[in-house]
């Protein structure tokens, strides 16, 4: 695959890239090769990722910011020149928006906890009784348990938008759900179940509209699109660093300067503050104010060092690549006999996350013979988004999900298990 | 099909003919258990006779072939036995679960329960193994008080 | 050093070790060696922890305790043993009691928010206007503001235990301190300024008489001396892993079973879930309970390769070690003119942590010196504790810290390097 | 002393002989700019002339050898030169000191304050060297409005 693309992308070379990833050639016991279709769970990550960290681990390693040696300036720089590459692969406006948190849940959280705090004082923030939260049916646990525990918390009413039959968030009520009293929406960019993009810009005019605020889970989104967050729009914007190429123990939370600025502080510690007397504190400017005690300071840097990889590539290939793999994957699965597509069944606004059913056989034997006997990993249960299969009326399904590293030839592979599985079944 | 495979013949055989399987009457207790988190389901029926013996375990349920066939070789293992001996069955199967793997199961307390050995690996599916065992254990307390 | 030190410990062979730390043996630019007395900011990892991620992450690497297939089950096996590790290490009752955070800072909130939730239900942790919060002025930063934030949002009060001029926790007024209106008293097990080990028995008392709960900042304790949580009898532990030669990323909360499960949950998402609905959820048991999202897998699988490092040297034999070392260090800097040591001047109840100030010079001047001249990476500044120094009328101060791999031979270099500056500054 | 070293002799001259210390009459604003994070301050006072001239730069302060030196530094490039010229030194010198190492300074507009260009390398000393220059454009601002 060295073929041009439209738009004058060069598409991306697969086999290239499998050689950066040596887990794909791994032979797992039992002799079968691995074939990874689990990437919307976590990725996988190529040497170039495991070996910057691993160099600076082991040679330039030290705390960040309150250093004064030769290692603390070389962690520091290092750390905070993936603060610059990640602003610069989703197109922040400011690098001080970058904020380094643990995971996108981590991300999420400090957006729910800046509301109804007692200690902030901007009104924008200020929840109550007869405030209203708004999120969606499709959204992952971590973008649904964190606002049920702000409306614990202060007594404000949670809501959200239904799904329709074919997977795509159901607008249709949008003008009595989004309202005078919503003070935040916070939805899927891309659904980890469904594959389905949401239409961003039409939510948040109406969100303008009543003067709320739009945040976007892209935990699946920023790993398989070109991103481009100051031409969203939005106000906040969480993403996870293990999907896209980096380590675990890394997330990101966007915000807008301002309204970073106005938030109350998350989590006490060193490193967030200004000045600290025993009874009071004054707080470093942002991105540091959220970013309390050590950060994860060489996840940080192996998320850079994945940014580079994943620019090197171009992300308008890998979404090319996921693209055409999709386009294969949803024929191919249609051949099968009693599996049923749960989302999108064309290509029109959704990434390569395909999740299903198969007739009469439970998602967990599903995977698990998909596994024990050809090595194909996929992910099967309800993948932390339990409502959104409640609302399918299922209890689990099986998804396969695809990144730049993927081939057809892995597509086939899942389609020759399903059959297998089908005749173990029968 | 590997060694360490969790699907042993004997699993798919008891999911595709599970014995005892359906609701019987008389019974002493009766339970429902349901694992949240992949909504397998179980209704469990225990009718004890004299000297501790354990004349039934009736059941009816809906999962993955773990949950169900686990039911199945709990029903095959604890009928006409007693209840101390198979609280000692439910307690070497547990901890053979919850033991992440490392657990080397004793092949003389678990008989065909061995089967389920490689689904301790995978936390996520230890739960389906242990829903019909735990529900067996619930109805036991129940109908000895 | 392979002599015998008391109570049947064989002393650790520091020249052995420094070959596991490769940095040790760096060139700084302009040809310094790198005499790294830093560690009390954060240590240096052994080859055995910076291999062990690195082969989890090329090879074994996938989510955890979701996945099904093989790689999930590795990564979950390596995950959890690393806790069931951590757990033995410090002697915690149970392996459920270990949660694993990114960092100590994210412990100690944790915590924090466990107060004053009007969703939790527990009476201990209750709080609101009357009631108090004890800490101590010689706290981290990061055990000083998570509870100014808790006192701010629930009106509650803070108090805190003075310091005494030679460095010691002043107890004499702990009968008024620690009422019946407590709810929590939370302070460092070892300073990382003073050295100052503090002592816990003597507070639990008092804690348990009152009915409140006892909380150690064990961050620069559990790296140095041997642990027994069970036997300390406290109520929470926080510690950190990157000062244990784990990575960043990962930190540790321990707390009593018991008061785990009554606390509320603190973020929110998937993993930590037993059961969601769009309106309400419930929870998985702890340690789950506590740990949103993906968790910094591959960092707490390093973690756990370095406490079988530190195991296998025994930290008896780390604590002598150090233990040596700074009695070593105290003698020689007693020699400098102008140097006064903040913080125990003996042996007692300290560890091998040494602040001090030298007259006439601005310690970041003396930081930057020894660096520049000597490639001695010491610290200066307030450490994050800032309370401390105002308490002793000091801006800053220069600490050194050290660590298994030290040895008496780079203390000489600090005390060469500290006459040295006191030249240039002449 | 290795060459990027951070102490050049010129900041250490500066320091152990600062230009212009002290705090003179008349003046046109005086301004008091604490550094929390590390306890350093300076007292610092502007007097300007007629066409934007900068009269005098007078100051006081106590802190670690970047921050008194980078006053002294400061006193010699503004006294006598314009409000305007000093501005853009400000500006290029701020530019220097967040930019994280990897900012070349301009050399011509900088003069002996290029001298801390490794200063920049160091967040923590950054705040120290901007102190005098940032209480500086601050005492600006007051004097001319
Ligand atoms: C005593 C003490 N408490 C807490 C911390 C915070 O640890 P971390 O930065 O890993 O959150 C530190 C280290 O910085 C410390 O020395
Ligand atoms: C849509 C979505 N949101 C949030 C998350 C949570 O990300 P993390 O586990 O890194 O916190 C995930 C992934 O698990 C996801 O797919």
């Amino acid at each position: 695959m060295t073929a041009q693309v439209s738009g004058g992308v060069t598409a991306l070379d697969v086999d290239r890239i499998r050689n950066d990833f040596p887990v794909l050639s791994r032979e797992l016991p039992g002799g079968r090769p691995l074939v990874y279709l689990d990437s919307g769970n976590s990725s996988q990550k190529p040497v170039q990722v495991v070996e910057t960290m691993r160099e600076h681990l082991s040679m330039h390693y030290s705390n960040v910011g309150r250093a004064m040696h030769v290692l603390g300036a070389e962690s520091t720089e290092a750390y905070e020149n993936a603060r610059d590459k990640v602003a610069a692969f989703v197109g922040a406006p400011s690098r001080d928006e970058i904020v380094f948190t643990k995971n996108a849940s981590e991300a999420l959280n400090l957006v729910a906890y800046a509301f109804g705090n007692p200690a902030g004082s901007d009104e924008r923030f200020r929840m109550g009784p007869g405030d209203e939260i708004v999120i969606s049916e499709m959204e992952h646990h971590s973008n649904i348990v964190p606002w049920q525990l702000l409306a614990q918390r202060t007594g404000a009413t949670l809501r959200w938008f239904p799904v329709t039959d074919d997977g795509r968030l159901d607008l249709s009520g949008i003008g009595d759900l989004v309202n005078e009293r919503t003070k935040i929406v916070s939805i899927a960019h891309q659904s980890n179940v469904l594959g389905t993009v949401n239409p961003v810009a039409d939510v948040l005019a109406r969100v303008r509209d009543v003067g709320a605020l739009l945040m976007l889970d892209a935990s699946q989104a920023v790993p398989h699109h070109p991103a481009d967050f100051a031409a969203l729009g939005v106000d906040f914007v969480a993403f996870t660093g293990h999907k896209m190429l980096g380590p675990s123990g890394i997330g990101v939370l966007w915000g807008r300067r301002e309204l970073l600025d106005a938030m109350p502080p998350f989590l006490g510690g060193g490193e967030m503050i200004e000045a600290v007397w025993m009874d009071r504190s004054t707080y470093a400017p942002v991105p540091h104010k959220f970013e309390a005690g050590t950060p994860p300071i060489v996840e940080a840097i192996g998320l850079g060092a994945a940014v580079d990889y994943l620019n090197a590539v171009d992300m308008r290939a890998v979404e090319a690549h996921e693209r055409a793999l999709t386009a294969y994957a949803l024929d191919a699965l249609r051949e099968i006999p009693g599996l049923r597509v749960i989302g999108p069944t064309t290509l029109e606004s959704r990434g390569g996350t395909v999740s299903f059913t198969l007739e009469g056989i439970h998602p967990h034997d599903v995977g698990q013979i998909l596994d024990d006997s050809f090595g194909v990993a996929v992910r099967v249960g309800h993948h932390c988004a339990r409502p959104l299969h409640l609302r399918f009326g299922i209890p689990a399904t099986t998804r396969a999900s695809f990144y730049l590293y993927n081939t057809t030839g892995e597509i086939d592979a899942l389609v020759r298990g399903l059959h297998y599985v089908q005749k173990v079944f029968a | 099909m590997i060694a360490e495979s969790m699907y042993q013949e004997l699993i798919l055989e008891h999911y595709k003919h599970p014995q005892g399987r359906g609701l019987r009457e008389p019974y002493d207790a009766e339970v429902h258990h349901v694992n949240p988190t992949c909504g397998d389901e179980i209704t469990m029926r225990v009718k004890l006779g004299d000297g501790g013996k354990v004349e039934d375990v009736s059941y009816d349920g809906q999962g993955c072939s773990i949950s169900q066939a686990a039911a199945s070789v709990l029903h095959e293992l604890a009928s006409g036995s007693t209840v101390e001996e198979t609280l000692g069955v439910v307690e070497e199967f547990t901890r053979l679960m919850q033991g992440r793997g490392q657990v080397e199961p004793d092949e003389d307390v678990l008989g065909d329960a061995v089967a389920f050995a490689g689904v301790a690996k995978f936390p996520a599916r230890v739960k389906c193994a242990l829903l019909a065992w735990m529900a067996y254990k619930d109805a036991l307390v129940r109908s000895t008080t």
